[in-house]
C-alpha cells in the first residue's frame, strides 16, 4: 500500500460517511476546537501578565478572556454585528451594523481565495491524488498573471473595456501555468510512478524558489525594494465593488468561485470525465477495469486541480496585491484544511472556507482587540482538523445516538460481508 | 479417545444476521474432523470463535474438558489452539524462520536481541520432525502457497498447538500437493494432534477425515463418521435438497472465430514472466474454459486479453483486428464483456451505489453519456434492471456496493457484464462466493450466451465447473498452456496432473519440477 | 475596546510562570474580588481603572506596525521598539504594536490603526521598507491620519518618510574590520592573525537595501587593504538564524577573521559561530553587544541605525505638532542617523590608531572626500 | 516460483541501492574530475568545498533534525502509523527545549544537570506527548493517519509561535545565551577531513548512535520484527498472541521521542527558538519523510539521503560565496529539491508497508 492509497483510503472513509453525519462532525469538531481553545486562552492568559483581569474563575484571575476573545474575533470578522462592551454574556446586535464593512470585506476576501484553493485540493483528493502542491501552483499561477498582465496591459485600452479582456484573459493564463505546474507531479505519478505527496512538496520549494529569482533577477519593480513585479494598473485588476476600499475584496471574484464551485461539481457529479476521475480516486484498479485510462486521468485530474490553484493565485494577484510578491500566504495548505473540512465536497468547500476565512480574519482583530496572539487561530484550525479526522471520537461520546447507519443489516446470504469468507 | 474440543450451543450474532446459531461440535483428540458447508454456511465464523478472534454471543467453548473463555487468541494458543487461516497471517518480506518464531522469539543478551541462531535451528528440528520441507531463511514473499501453508502450520506447531484449524486448506493447492498436505494430516494425527480443517467440497472431506461436521445456515445439521457416510448423503445435508452438480452443455456446432490468442506472453506485477507463449482461439456459440490452480498465469492472461495489463509478446486478435496494444476502453466499447476475479479491487467500485457501478465501463458510451454528460436518468433505470432481473437482494439501487453481500455484488456484476449485449464473455471465478441457486443461475445464463452464439472465456479454479461447462478446456501450469482436451472425454485426474505441470507423454522431459513439490 | 498593558515576563518568571503561579493579573490574588467588580461593573468604570495609570490621558496615541521577522531579533524592530518605548516614558504618548507575521497583513495593521476612534491614533508607524507598498495606497486613503514610514520614501503629504545612510556606517566597520583582519589582535574570546586577510559579510536577502550595506562595507574593507577578500553570502531570510551561523562558520572556517551581518535576527548565528570559533563578528542596527550580552566577548563593534532615533524624533514631531509630512529625513553619519559603534566589552581594546583612523575616516565620508557607492553592481 | 524469481527480487532491492549509491558517485567523481583537471574553474571551487572538513561538519550538523525526525518516522510507518506530523513534532520540541531552559535559567544547574540539559529532556518530553495524543487520536479513535498527521503539524505551528507570544511578547524566544555547545574528543579530531567527527555537536554524536541503534532495534531485537509485522500484516501478529496497538503505539512514541531529540538538538544548538513563518523548522520534517522513503524505510538510508541533503546545503551555502558566481542563490538552493524528484522519476516507487496507514481492529468489539 503506498502513501497514495493511504491517502485513498483516506478520503474513501471521509466520503463514506453520509452527509449528515459529515456535517453532525464538522459541527462537533467546531465546538469541541471552540473548547480546547478557551482552555488554552485561559492557560496562557495565567503564563502572560497584566495589569487588570480580564476574567475570573473559580477566584483566579485570568488575563484574557476567553468568551471576549470569541466575541472580539467574531466582531472583528463581520466588522462589529455585536455591542462587545455590554454587559452579559449575550450581547445586543450592534444597531450601526453594516455588512458592507472592512471586517466583513477581509473574511470575505479570505473566503474567495481559499474557494479556489480549497477547490483545487478537493478535485485533486476526489482523484485520489494527496495533491500538497496547491501552494506552489497558486504561487506560479499568480506569478503569470502578474507578468502577462504587466506586459500585455500596455497593449490595451486602459479602462473598463481593457479590464474586461485583460482580467479573464490574466486567469486563464494563471490557471494554464498552475495546471502545467500541477500536471508535473501528476505525469511523474503515471509514468515514473513517483509518489505526489513528496514530488508536491518538492515543488512547493521549487516553486517559491523559482519565482523569487525570476522576480528579483528579472521581472521586478524597479522602484521598490521588495521582491515584488511592478504594480498593475487599477484597471487591470479587480477591484471592490459595494464593499470598502482597502478590503481587498471584489465581490466579483466571490462570483466567479462560486460559479466554480457549481462547475467543478457539476464536472465531478454528471460528466463522464468526472466519473473516470472520482472512479480512479475511489479505486483505481476498479477505474481501469472500467476502461478509464488511469495515467491520463492523473494527468489530467492534477492539471485541473493545479488549474483551480493557478486561478486561486491569479485571484490573489488580481484582486488582493495588484501585483505579485514574495512571501505569498499559504493559501494552498489552508486550501487543504478546507478540503478535508468539507469532505471533499465542492459545495462543502463554501461553508469551510467561509469559516477558516473567518477565523484567519478576526484573528487580527483578536491580536488588536484582546492581546492574545493571533496565532491562536492557527493552533484552532488544526484542533478542527483533528476532531474531523476523528468521527470515531464523536460516535464513542455520543454512543446513544447512533449515528452510523446499519450496513450491515442489508447482508443477506450468511455472516459475512462482502462475501469476505469464501 | 478424549475430547479436545467441545463447543456447547455456540450463538453468534452480527447485526442484522446470525452466523451461527445454537452450534454443537465435538473433536475427538488425535483426529481429524472436516467442517463441511457452503459458503457463508458460519464454518469460519465458528472456527474464530474457537480460536478467540470472536466472542460468542451465547455458548461456551470447552477445551480439554475445560470450560475455556477466550479474550484473544493469545488465549486460545495458551489452550494449545493453531489456527491457519485461508488468507495467511504471514509477514511477506520476513523470512521463514522470523514467521515462525514471531512473537515468541528466542532471545540471547538479556532478552535484548533475537537469536537468530537458535530461532533457525529450532524451525529445522521442528520441520524434521514432522517431515516438512521448509528453508528458514527464504522469504516469505519468495516461497511458494503449500510452502507458506507449511510454515504457518509449523507457525502453530512452534507456539505448542495440539489442536490445529484450517480454514479452507486446499482452496489453494495442486492437487498433488493437496495430498502432501493430507499425508501431513496423518503424520500429525500420529503424533497426538488434532486438526479440525474447513471445507466446501465434499470429497476431501469424506477422503482426509474422520468424522465430519456439516453446517448450514449457521446451525449445525449433522456430524458423521466418514467412513459410514456417502457423498450423496453428504450433499444432501449441505444444500438441504438435491443439486444438479455438473452443468453439462451440449454440444453445439461453432461458428466463426472471434477471439484469437496467438504466442502470448505477459509478466505479473514484479516484472516476473507469468504468461508464456499461449495460444488459443475461441469462436462463436463456444465455450472455452481456462483450469488450472490459482496464482498459475490464467489472472495475467485474462488481463492482457481484456486490455489491463500489456503483453510482453505475441498477439490478440478480437472480430478479426488486431487488439495487442488496443485500450481497454476500446474493447470494452467493441463488445468485450468481463466478470474479473476480484469484484472487490475491479469488478465493483466499493463506494459507490448501484447506479454509479451500473455504468462502470458504459461511461463514455453513448447510451448513457451522450457528450460527456451522463444521464442518470437511464443509469437508475439500468441498475433496476439488473437488480430486477438478476435477483440482487436487498433491490436497493441507491445502497453502496460495499453494503451487499459477496453473492449479490457478484450477481450485480455478472448482470451488468451480459446486459451489455458482448461479442465475447470473459468470465473469471464467475460463480465464486454465490450460493448455490445463484451459481445455476449464472450457469444457465452463460449457457444462453453461448446458444446466442456468444464466444465465452471461462477461468475457474473449480474444475467440476469449467469441466461441465466448456467446449474445450485448456490447462494452465506456470504461465503455460500444458494442453487443450474434450473435457468430455477427459477425466478429473488427467485434468489434475496437467494442472500440476506434467504432460503424461512428455513428463520424462519436463525438467522443472511443480511448484513448491514436497520431496 | 479594551486594551492592555503587557509586562514582559521573560527573565522575570520563574518556573512558576510556567506553572502558572506568578503570571496572571498584577492586582495579585488577594485582590480577586475587585478584579471581579471592576470587571462586572461595565465599561465606563473599566477606563478609569485602566486611566488612572496615567492620570489625565496620554499625550499622543501611536500604532506601530513592525517588519516581518518581529520583536525579539535583537536589532532591527528591537531598535524600533526602544525609540517608541523612550518616547513612552519621556513624552508620555501610549501605543499599540501589531506584528505582521506577512506581508499582506501589512495593509490591514496600517488600516486599523488608522480607523480606529478608539482611541484615535495620532501616528502610525510603519517600520520597514517592505511596508512601502501597502501604505502607498493606505496613506491617501487616510489623508487625515499621520504615517511614518522607515527604510523608504512614500510621496505622500501625511507620511514622514525616514533614509539612513547604511553604506556610511557600513563603510566605517568595514574599514575596522579591514584594518583588525591586518593585524595581530586578540580580546574577549575572538583573536585575528595577521596573515589570513580575510572578512565576511553576511547578508539577509539580496534586496537593494541590504545591498546597500554590502557595498559600503566592502568599500571600507579596501579602503584598509585591496588585498582583504570579503566573503559575501546571503540567508534568504531575516529569521534563519541556524543558516547564519552554518554561514558564518563556513566564513570563519574559510579565513575570515571578521564577519558582519545585516541579516536581523538570522545574525544571531554569526555571533554564534564567532564565539565557537574564536573569531569576531559585527553588529547591526543596534549596539549588539548591549541586546545580545552573550555575545558581548566577540562583538567588536555595530553599526547602528538608529532607528529609534527616527521613530522618537517622529513622535516627538507629532506631540509638537511639527510633523513633517512628506518630507524625507536621510540620517548618516553626520546626523548620527547611523554610526559604528564599539562593542561595551571589547571596544577598550582595540587600538587606538585603528581608532583614530576610523575618526579620521567619519570626518571625511561627512566632508565629503569619500565616495562610497551604493550598490553592488 | 523458483530460485531465478528470488534472485530476481533480490536484484530489484539491489539495484534501488546500486541506482543511488552509484548515481551519487559518479556525480562526485564527474565533479573531481573536472575540478581535478580545471583547478581554477567553478569545478575546482566545488571539489575543494566538497572535500573540505568544514563542509563535513556543517553537513553533520544540518542533518541532525532531518536524521533524527526520519528515524522517528521510520518508526512510527514500519508500526503501521504514517507520521505526516514530525514536523509538529519538532517544533513542539525545539520550542520546549528553549523555553524550559529559560524558565530554569540558562546559567542554572539542577540536580547536577546543567539548565540546557533539562531543557533538552523537556523537548523530548513535550515531543512524546504531541505523539501521544496523536497515537491515541489515531490508534484509539480510528482517526485518519494522514489528517491527523496535518493536524498535529497545524496545531505545533500555532501553538509554538502563541506561546512564544504570550511569554515573550513576540514569535521569536529571547536568546538563551547558551548552548550544547561542542564535545571534542582529543587526537581524533586532529584527524583531517573525518576530525570533522570527532569534533562536534553533542547531537551529531548522538545521531552516530541513532542511526545504527535504530537499525538494529528494527532488525534484531523482538521488538523491531513486532514493529515490522505491525505495519506489514497486523493480523499475522494479532494472531501470534502479540498486541498490535501496544507495539503501535510504542512505535509512534518512539517516533516521538526521536523526533523530540532532533527538535531540540535544533533549537539548542543555537540557542533560540525562531517562530517566524514555517518557524525555524521551516519543512524539515517533510523533507525527513523524503528522507526515509529515499532511504527505502532503513535506517542507515534515511541517514545517507539526510546526510545527503544536508551536504547539499552545506556545499550551497559555501558554493555562494564564491566570487563571480552568478547563479541565484535561490535557484542553489533549490538543488536537494530537484535531485529528490529526478531520482525519483528515474528509481519511481519505494516499498511501503503494506498495511501502513490502515486502522486495525481486533476480535468482534468493533463490528
Amino acid at each position: 500500500m503506498s502513501a497514495t492509497e493511504n491517502a485513498k483510503a483516506v478520503l474513501r472513509r471521509l466520503t463514506a460517511a453520509s452527509a449528515t453525519e459529515r456535517i453532525l462532525i464538522s459541527f462537533a469538531a467546531l465546538i469541541m476546537a471552540v473548547l480546547v481553545g478557551a482552555v488554552i486562552i485561559l492557560v496562557s492568559g495565567r503564563i502572560t501578565t497584566c495589569q487588570t483581569a480580564a476574567t475570573t474563575l473559580f477566584g483566579t484571575g485570568f488575563c484574557y478572556d476567553p468568551v471576549e476573545v470569541y466575541l472580539v474575533l467574531f466582531n472583528g470578522a463581520l466588522g462589529e454585528p455585536f455591542l462587545v462592551n455590554s454587559p452579559g454574556i449575550l450581547k445586543p446586535l450592534n444597531p450601526d451594523w453594516n455588512p458592507l464593512n472592512f471586517g466583513f470585506a477581509l473574511t470575505l476576501k479570505e473566503t474567495t481565495l481559499l474557494i479556489f484553493t480549497g477547490l483545487s485540493v478537493a478535485v485533486s483528493f476526489r482523484a485520489g491524488l494527496f495533491n500538497i502542491g496547491t501552494q506552489g501552483q497558486l504561487v506560479l499561477g499568480g506569478l503569470a498573471t502578474a507578468l502577462f498582465s504587466f506586459f500585455v496591459a500596455p497593449l490595451l485600452p486602459s479602462g473598463l473595456v481593457g479590464g474586461l479582456i485583460l482580467i479573464p484573459l490574466a486567469v486563464v493564463v494563471g490557471a494554464l501555468v498552475g495546471g502545467l505546474y500541477g500536471a508535473i507531479p501528476g505525469a511523474l505519478k503515471a509514468y515514473a510512478d513517483a509518489n505526489e505527496v513528496i514530488t508536491t512538496i518538492m515543488l512547493n520549494f521549487i516553486a517559491a524558489q523559482i519565482a523569487f529569482v525570476l522576480v528579483s533577477e528579472f521581472f521586478g519593480n524597479p522602484d521598490s525594494q521588495v521582491v515584488e513585479t511592478t504594480p498593475l494598473p487599477d484597471w487591470a485588476t479587480l477591484l471592490p465593488v459595494a464593499f470598502p476600499q482597502g478590503g481587498d475584496f471584489s465581490i466579483l471574484a466571490l462570483a466567479f468561485g462560486l460559479a466554480l464551485v457549481v462547475a467543478v461539481w457539476f464536472l465531478l457529479e454528471q460528466t463522464s470525465f468526472g466519473y473516470d476521475l472520482r472512479t480512479s480516486g475511489e479505486q483505481p484498479e476498479a477505474a481501469e477495469y472500467g476502461g478509464v485510462d488511469a495515467k491520463r486521468t492523473t494527468v489530467t485530474s492534477m492539471f485541473l486541480s493545479g488549474a483551480l490553484g493557478g486561478m486561486g493565485g491569479a485571484i490573489w494577484v488580481l484582486m488582493v496585491m495588484g501585483k505579485w510578491q514574495a512571501g505569498v500566504p499559504a493559501l494552498g495548505f489552508d486550501g487543504i484544511t478546507v478540503s478535508i473540512l468539507a469532505g471533499n465536497n465542492p459545495f462543502g468547500v463554501v461553508p469551510a472556507a467561509l469559516l477558516f476565512g473567518t477565523l484567519k480574519s478576526g484573528s487580527l482583530a483578536v491580536q488588536f482587540g484582546t492581546g492574545v496572539p493571533k496565532q491562536l487561530v492557527g493552533v484552532l484550525r488544526g484542533l478542527i482538523i483533528l476532531f474531523v479526522a476523528m468521527p470515531e471520537f464523536f460516535r464513542m461520546l455520543g454512543s446513544t445516538i447512533d449515528l452510523e447507519p446499519d450496513r450491515e443489516t442489508v447482508a443477506t446470504d450468511g455472516g459475512s460481508l462482502g462475501g469476505d469468507d469464501e | 479417545m478424549s475430547t479436545a474440543v467441545h463447543l456447547d450451543e455456540i450463538t453468534k450474532r452480527f447485526p442484522g444476521v446470525v452466523a451461527n446459531d445454537d452450534v454443537d461440535l465435538t473433536v475427538e483428540r488425535g483426529t481429524v474432523h472436516a467442517l463441511l458447508g457452503e459458503n457463508g454456511a458460519g464454518k469460519t465464523t465458528l472456527m474464530n470463535i474457537l480460536y478467540g478472534l470472536y466472542e460468542p454471543t451465547e455458548g461456551t467453548v470447552h477445551v480439554d474438558g475445560e470450560p475455556r473463555d477466550f479474550d484473544s487468541p493469545a488465549d486460545a494458543i495458551d489452550a494449545g489452539i493453531g489456527m491457519i487461516h485461508q488468507h495467511f497471517m504471514l509477514v511477506d518480506p520476513m523470512t521463514v524462520a522470523e514467521n515462525i518464531v514471531l512473537g515468541n522469539e528466542p532471545r540471547k543478551w538479556f532478552g535484548t536481541t533475537v537469536d537468530r541462531e537458535r530461532a533457525r535451528q529450532e524451525v529445522i528440528d521442528l520441520s524434521n520432525r514432522y517431515g516438512f520441507d521448509v528453508t528458514p531463511d527464504d522469504a516469505i514473499e519468495d516461497v511458494s502457497v503449500g510452502v507458506q501453508q507449511r510454515v504457518e502450520i509449523l507457525k502453530a506447531l512452534y507456539r505448542g498447538a495440539d489442536i490445529l484449524i484450517l480454514d479452507e486448506p486446499t482452496a489453494v493447492l495442486t492437487p498433488q500437493e493437496v495430498e502432501e498436505l493430507f499425508r501431513v494430516f496423518e503424520e500429525l494425527t500420529a503424533q497426538g494432534k488434532t486438526i479440525i480443517f474447513i471445507s466446501h467440497k465434499l470429497g476431501e472431506a469424506m477422503h482426509a477425515a474422520d468424522d465430519i461436521t456439516v453446517l448450514r445456515n449457521g446451525k449445525n445439521v449433522g456430524t458423521v463418521k466418514a467412513d459410514e457416510t456417502s457423498n450423496e448423503e453428504l450433499a444432501e445435508l449441505m444444500v438441504g435438497r438435491e443439486v444438479l452438480l455438473e452443468p453439462k452443455a451440449e454440444p453445439q456446432e461453432p461458428g466463426d472465430e472471434v477471439l484469437s490468442v496467438q504466442n502470448l506472453s505477459a509478466k505479473d506485477n514484479r516484472g516476473i514472466p507469468a504468461v508464456s507463449d499461449v495460444s488459443f482461439d475461441i469462436r462463436e456459440g463456444e465455450v472455452f474454459g481456462i483450469a488450472g490452480v490459482d496464482g498459475n498465469g490464467q489472472s495475467q492472461l485474462v488481463e492482457a486479453i481484456t486490455g489491463l495489463r500489456t503483453p510482453t509478446g505475441g498477439a490478440i486478435s478480437y472480430k478479426g483486428r488486431d487488439v495487442t496494444n488496443a485500450s481497454r476502453r476500446s474493447r470494452i466499447a467493441d463488445g468485450m464483456a468481463y466478470i474479473p476475479e476480484d469484484r472487490h479491487e475491479r469488478g465493483l467500485v466499493m463506494d459507490f451505489d448501484l447506479v454509479q457501478n451500473g455504468i462502470l465501463g458504459s461511461q463514455h458510451s453513448a447510451t448513457f453519456a451522450a457528450d460527456g454528460r451522463i444521464n442518470w436518468a437511464d443509469a437508475r433505470d439500468h441498475a433496476e434492471r439488473i437488480i430486477d432481473e438478476y435477483d440482487v437482494r436487498p433491490p436497493h439501487a441507491d445502497a453502496d456496493a460495499e453494503s451487499f453481500s459477496g453473492g449479490n455484488q457478484q450477481k450485480f456484476i455478472v448482470g451488468r457484464e451480459f446486459e451489455r449485449e458482448p461479442d465475447l464473455v470473459v468470465a473469471t471465478h464467475p460463480t465464486r462466493g454465490v450460493d448455490i441457486g445463484a451459481m445455476e443461475f449464472i450457469h444457465e445464463r452463460l449457457l444462453d450466451l453461448r446458444a446466442e452464439g456468444k464466444a465465452v472465456l471461462l477461468v475457474s479454479s473449480k474444475l467440476d465447473e469449467v469441466q461441465g461447462l466448456s467446449d474445450r478446456l485448456g490447462v494452465m501450469h506456470d504461465g503455460e498452456l500444458m494442453d487443450i482436451v474434450d473435457p468430455r472425454n477427459t477425466t478429473e485426474e488427467e485434468i489434475g496432473l496437467l494442472m500440476a505441470g506434467e504432460r503424461p507423454d512428455t513428463a520424462e522431459t519436463d525438467a522443472e519440477p511443480p511448484v513448491g513439490d514436497a520431496k | 475596546m479594551d486594551r492592555r498593558s503587557f509586562v514582559k515576563a521573560a527573565g522575570v518568571a520563574g518556573i512558576a510562570g510556567l506553572a502558572g503561579c506568578t503570571g496572571g493579573p498584577s492586582e495579585g490574588s488577594e485582590d480577586t474580588t475587585a478584579a471581579t467588580t471592576t470587571e462586572s461593573s461595565g465599561g465606563d468604570e473599566t477606563t478609569t481603572a485602566e486611566q488612572t495609570t496615567e492620570e489625565s490621558g496620554p499625550s499622543a496615541n501611536v500604532g506601530m506596525v513592525y517588519a516581518l521577522g518581529g520583536l525579539g531579533d535583537k536589532s532591527f524592530n528591537d531598535a524600533a521598539k526602544r525609540g517608541i518605548e523612550q518616547a513612552e516614558s519621556e513624552l508620555g504618548i501610549a501605543y499599540d504594536e501589531a506584528q505582521p507575521s506577512a506581508a499582506e497583513e501589512f495593509p490591514q495593521f496600517q488600516r486599523r490603526f488608522a480607523q480606529s476612534s478608539s482611541p484615535d491614533y495620532d501616528l502610525v508607524s510603519c517600520i520597514g521598507y517592505a511596508q512601502k507598498s501597502a501604505l502607498s495606497e493606505t496613506a491617501p486613503s487616510f489623508s487625515d491620519q499621520k504615517f511614518m514610514i522607515v527604510d523608504d520614501v512614500v510621496d505622500e503629504d501625511n507620511v514622514a518618510s525616514y533614509l539612513f545612510r547604511e553604506e556610511q556606517g557600513s563603510f566605517q566597520v568595514g574599514y575596522l574590520a579591514g584594518l583588525i583582519t591586518t593585524q595581530e589582535f586578540s580580546a574577549g574570546s575572538g583573536s585575528t592573525t595577521a596573515d589570513s586577510k580575510s572578512v565576511g559579510f553576511v547578508g539577509g536577502t539580496e534586496t537593494e537595501l541590504i545591498r546597500k550595506f554590502q557595498a559600503g562595507y566592502e568599500a571600507g574593507v579596501a579602503h584598509a587593504d585591496d588585498e582583504i577578500s570579503v566573503d559575501v553570502a546571503y540567508v534568504g531570510s531575516f529569521s534563519d538564524s541556524a543558516k547564519g551561523k552554518e554561514i558564518a562558520t563556513s566564513m570563519y572556517d574559510n579565513g575570515a577573521d571578521v564577519v558582519y551581518h545585516a541579516a536581523g535576527g538570522s545574525g544571531l548565528g554569526v555571533f554564534q559561530a564567532a564565539k565557537e570559533q574564536g573569531k569576531f563578528a559585527i553588529g547591526v542596527d543596534s549596539d549588539q553587544s548591549q541586546t545580545e550580552p552573550n555575545y558581548a566577548d566577540v562583538i567588536l563593534a555595530s553599526m547602528v541605525k538608529r532607528v529609534e532615533s527616527a521613530v522618537y524624533t517622529s513622535v516627538e514631531n507629532v506631540v509638537n505638532d511639527e510633523f513633517n509630512g512628506g518630507s524625507t529625513t536621510t540620517l548618516g553619519l553626520e546626523e548620527d542617523g547611523v554610526a559604528a559603534v564599539y562593542g561595551a566589552e571589547l571596544g577598550s581594546e582595540i587600538p587606538q590608531d585603528v581608532k583614530d583612523s576610523l575618526s579620521e575616516s567619519r570626518e571625511a565620508i561627512i566632508a565629503g572626500d569619500i565616495e562610497i557607492p551604493t550598490t553592488t553592481e | 516460483m523458483s530460485t531465478t524469481t528470488i534472485d530476481r527480487l533480490r536484484d530489484t532491492e539491489l539495484s534501488y541501492r546500486a541506482t543511488l549509491a552509484g548515481g551519487a558517485l559518479s556525480v562526485f567523481l564527474f565533479i573531481a574530475l573536472l575540478g581535478l583537471a580545471f583547478p581554477s574553474s567553478i569545478w575546482g571551487n566545488f571539489l575543494a568545498i566538497l572535500t573540505s572538513r568544514s563542509t563535513l561538519s556543517s553537513a553533520l550538523r544540518l542533518s541532525v533534525p532531518i536524521t533524527f525526525a526520519a528515524l522517528g518516522g521510520i518508526f512510527s510507518e514500519k508500526a503501521g502509523v504514517v507520521n505526516i506530523g514530525l514536523e509538529g513534532l519538532l517544533i513542539i520540541s525545539a520550542f520546549t527545549a528553549v523555553i524550559t531552559t529559560a524558565v530554569v535559567g540558562p546559567e542554572m544547574t539542577v540536580l547536577g544537570l546543567p539548565a540546557i540539559w533539562i531543557g533538552f529532556f523537556a523537548g523530548i518530553l513535550s515531543s512524546v506527548l504531541f505523539s501521544a495524543l496523536f497515537a491515541v487520536v489515531c490508534i484509539r479513535f480510528k482517526a485518519d493517519q494522514i489528517i491527523a498527521g496535518l493536524a498535529v503539524w497545524l496545531i505545533a505551528l500555532g501553538l509554538a509561535p502563541f506561546a512564544a507570544t504570550v511569554y515573550y511578547g513576540g514569535v521569536n524566544t529571547d536568546n538563551l545565551g547558551t548552548t550544547l555547545g561542542t564535545w571534542t574528543i582529543p587526537v581524533l579530531s586532529d584527524i583531517p577531513f573525518f576530525g570533522a567527527f570527532f569534533d562536534a555537536d553533542p547531537a551529531v554524536y548522538m545521531m552516530l548512535v541513532a542511526v545504527p541503534a535504530s537499525w538494529y532495534v528494527l532488525n534484531r531485537t523482538a521488538f523491531g520484527r513486532h514493529v515490522r509485522a505491525s505495519g506489514e500484516n497486523p493480523k499475522a501478529l494479532d494472531t501470534v498472541g502479540v498486541d498490535v496497538s501496544r507495539v503501535r503505539y510504542a512505535g509512534v512514541l518512539l517516533s516521538g521521542f526521536l523526533a523530540g531529540v532532533g527538535g531540540s538538538a535544533l533549537s539548542l544548538g543555537l540557542g533560540q527558538f525562531v517562530g517566524n513563518n514555517q518557524t525555524m523548522v521551516n519543512g524539515k520534517g517533510f523533507i525527513a519523510i523524503v528522507a526515509y522513503l529515499f532511504g527505502n524505510y532503513n535506517p542507515v538510508g534515511a541517514f545517507g539521503a539526510s546526510f545527503l541533503f544536508a551536504g547539499l546545503e552545506a556545499a550551497q551555502i559555501r558554493l555562494q560565496q564564491v566570487p563571480g558566481y552568478a547563479i541565484p542563490d535561490s535557484l542553489i538552493q533549490t538543488i536537494p529539491y530537484v535531485t529528490v524528484l529526478v531520482v525519483l522519476a528515474l528509481v519511481g516507487r519505494t516499498r511501503i508497508p503494506e498495511a501502513a496507514g490502515e486502522h486495525y481492529d481486533t476480535g468482534d468489539d468493533n463490528r
